[in-house]
């Protein structure tokens, strides 16, 4: 430590002998390095200005007494910036252990996902959900099964961060303990409204989607539960409808009734199902108007699901300045023969 | 009439130049010592990430007039180099005070008003800063 | 904030002008009032420097040009500190929202444990549970069943903080799912292994002990996949001894047979569950000893259940400088008749 | 020999003389002036909170010489005001920087080697800080 002092009196000495001389912007840019290595070796703001009169003191002969004492003041006060940065450094590490352990936990987050590409022809699907930030409150599910149906959801804990991540974590383990309603999306959402409502406290609530393709009927059967409405893209017309919507969000009430909703679908026909992350994309002052968000898609309808989806994430993240206000999931699956 | 000043940055002496000319525009357009000095180190800091990361490249700097008639300063950094992958990645919000990089992007950002940036991998990036005069 | 600046310049103003004449402490102090007031402002530390030089340049007449060109070098510098100024501000910004974020967690997580005092006359039990950060990767349940049998139980997942929390949120859910092994530890621990086996990550494993009382047979069950070992104390002997364990923890194989012991007990006599987080109780550069703990709990065996754990923890939460390194977890539960 | 000091708080004249007295003794003792300017800014603290939370007490100060013949300056703040409820909670790293409270005793444990509390509700609080000359 008192040889790192030692040094950087002498190179402060030499820029401020320099500058003094001849007031050079080349001086200004050493001094601009200088304070980052300063910071790099955590010397506070009060040592820097000591560090500055010290020098001064020696270059300068007979410094006016009243200059000398000025800087008693300025100490003084720096003594307080001083405080504010060591406590800048204690919160970075905080932060940092912190960033960390939230990196675990959104990796323990992201094993709760299915990661393993469906094996069945008839149906392309692809998927995007990036959190807005490192925890994630969004859920989305997709399986098939050994008769090659398909189930799709698309959940949204109402907040974000950590104890919405903690609440998409219930949701997954409950998904697991109803295997028997697999198939059957209004049942499964009625059950899982009931895990929530005994689990979660009153303020929180989860929107969520689910639907089932039975790939033999070519047939889309799906219920909500007050989930942001997906689309229907249908390849004849080339045009997006909403998918219907009714029903309460699960945890408001332990018994809730939930309405089935069904669509046939042609080769090259696809169900779009989102969070609110995609839809209420904010720029500036204004939202997205969902019509923007189907003609994205429609842009890209040519590629395979998951180039859509990556394709729409790339330009809304775009048009957003690269921050997410919001969770972002979008889930696109079409039938293919 | 608009003053509008380009720096070639290959080298650190480019660097140096780009903070003088920038640090004289300020001046003339009135701001005060701390904002000069501001606008010196984001310009500062802009020129050294082409120098490091792309070698070379041009730094404009010229006065801006808004719709408001308010005045400012506006830098724009412009390279052909490898682009930024993540931008999302590289705005995030590091620790300045851990060093390495400096005060890095997020830094010019701060000591700017606006701040927009545009890059594509093996194309080059440009990055365009404003400062209004208060 | 022109006007905030004026009113800041003037008080600067006063303070360097009485200093400068009188060099009284008094001003000082001022100053350091002062540097409090800046920083609610949100100034960084650049604007004081600049500050200083143009209240100083104001004062003294004549400043000579050096000092003035001196002040440009030190801005300079400062700037860099101003930077990290405004970062910390941000970063505390961020911190105070991830702080609510992790209280909210936090309450959710609480909301999984139980709180309801158990309505047995014939035991007294007590429980001290305190996360060393907001979250806790320690787990305790405790429940009687229509016949007076009670099921206590203690778990410390291996890691601190969020990730923690989210597999002790696990345990919590996995536990309601088995509600017909809570009478038998041995089989209870088996599950519960399965279950972490399937769904957590190699890398993170879980202690835990399980234990029942019948309070018709006075016998104490129990059964411990690699958790620290709890305390028995016989009223009789005036005794303290260490619960036996044996048993791997839970999740490093899927299949795991778990050993059962039994402890009978007589009135007065009470059983000891803790996490390491009590016995690993760091004190400078050593670890309490487990016989400094029992002797601890020893002191405050005359009062009921609850205030031994709490007294404990008030003197444990002092010996380490009110610093806990481990989530600390204590629960007593001792035969009243 | 060494030097003690005591002095009464209770009121902001008391603060001072506190500072001036602490100031003193850590220029003869040999720290330099960033030390004794954050030696003082703890004592003002410290003197601050009995004048705010407990109306009067007294400040210690005086020179301590360890095993090692290492010298420090070392401070009493006694008060026999209200105590503090939940030490744990006062000593969280608060935001020093959003005021209120101004420094508080994290700084003043920040800006010393040494820190220790002992405090008993309706019964006062004893602090003891020591700096050591490096
Ligand atoms: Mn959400
Ligand atoms: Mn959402
Ligand atoms: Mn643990
Ligand atoms: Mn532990």
């Amino acid at each position: 430590m008192e040889e790192t002092r030692l040094s950087m009196y002498q190179s402060y000495k030499e820029m401020l002998t320099s500058y003094i001389k001849s007031k050079s912007e080349h001086a200004l840019y050493s001094a601009q390095q200088f304070s980052k290595e300063m910071m790099e070796k955590d010397m506070s703001p009060e040592e820097m200005v000591s560090l500055h009169l010290s020098v001064f003191k020696e270059i300068v002969d007979e410094l006016p007494e009243e200059v000398i004492a000025s800087f008693d003041l300025l100490l003084e006060v720096m003594i307080g910036y001083g405080l504010a940065h060591q406590e800048h450094l204690s919160l970075r590490d905080r932060q940092r252990q912190l960033d960390s352990e939230l990196d675990v936990a959104a990796r323990m987050q992201k094993s709760l996902l299915p990661n393993e590409q469906i094996e069945v022809d008839a149906v392309d699907l692809g998927v995007v959900s990036v959190p807005a930030g490192k925890m994630s409150g969004d859920y989305y599910h997709y399986l098939s099964d050994e008769h090659g149906n398909i189930g799709i959801a698309v959940a949204d804990v109402i907040g974000k961060g950590v104890p919405a991540a903690m609440c998409m974590s219930m949701i997954k383990y409950a998904m697991d303990s109803l295997p028997e309603q697999r198939l059957q999306p209004a049942a499964l959402l009625e059950n899982l409204n009931r895990v929530v409502a005994r689990n979660i406290d009153s303020d929180m609530f989860i929107t969520m989607v689910y639907g089932t393709y039975a790939p033999r009927e070519h047939l889309f059967y799906y219920a909500s539960a007050g989930h942001e409405p997906g689309f229907f893209y249908e390849a004849a017309t080339n045009t997006f409808e909403d998918l219907k919507t009714k029903g309460l969000v699960l945890g408001v009430s332990p018994k809730v009734h939930y309405k089935e909703f069904s669509i046939n679908m042609e080769p090259g026909d696809f169900i779009v199902l989102l969070s609110d992350g995609v839809t209420e994309c904010r720029i500036h002052d204004h939202f997205l108007e969902r019509s923007q968000i189907s003609s994205l898609i429609g842009k890209y309808k040519h590629l395979p699901a998951q180039a859509i989806a990556e394709n729409v994430f790339r330009e809304l993240e775009k048009i957003q300045d690269f921050e997410l206000k919001d969770d972002f999931t979008l889930l696109i699956l079409r039938r293919n023969v | 009439m608009q003053v509008q000043t380009h720096v070639d940055i290959q080298s650190e002496w480019g660097i140096v130049a780009a903070r003088q000319a920038g640090r004289k525009l300020a001046r003339e357009i009135g701001f005060g010592s701390v904002d000069q000095a501001r606008i010196t180190t984001a310009i500062s800091e802009l020129a050294r990430n082409i120098y490091l990361y792309a070698k070379k490249g041009q730094i404009h700097i010229e006065e801006v007039i808004a719709s408001n008639n308010r005045k400012g300063i506006k830098v724009i950094a412009v390279d052909k180099g490898p682009g930024i992958k993540d931008i999302r990645k590289v705005m995030e919000d590091g620790y300045t005070t851990s060093g390495g990089l400096g005060a890095g992007l997020p830094g010019v950002k701060r000591l700017m008003d606006e701040f927009s940036i545009d890059s594509e991998i093996n194309n080059g990036t440009k990055i365009t800063a404003i400062k209004w005069l208060r």
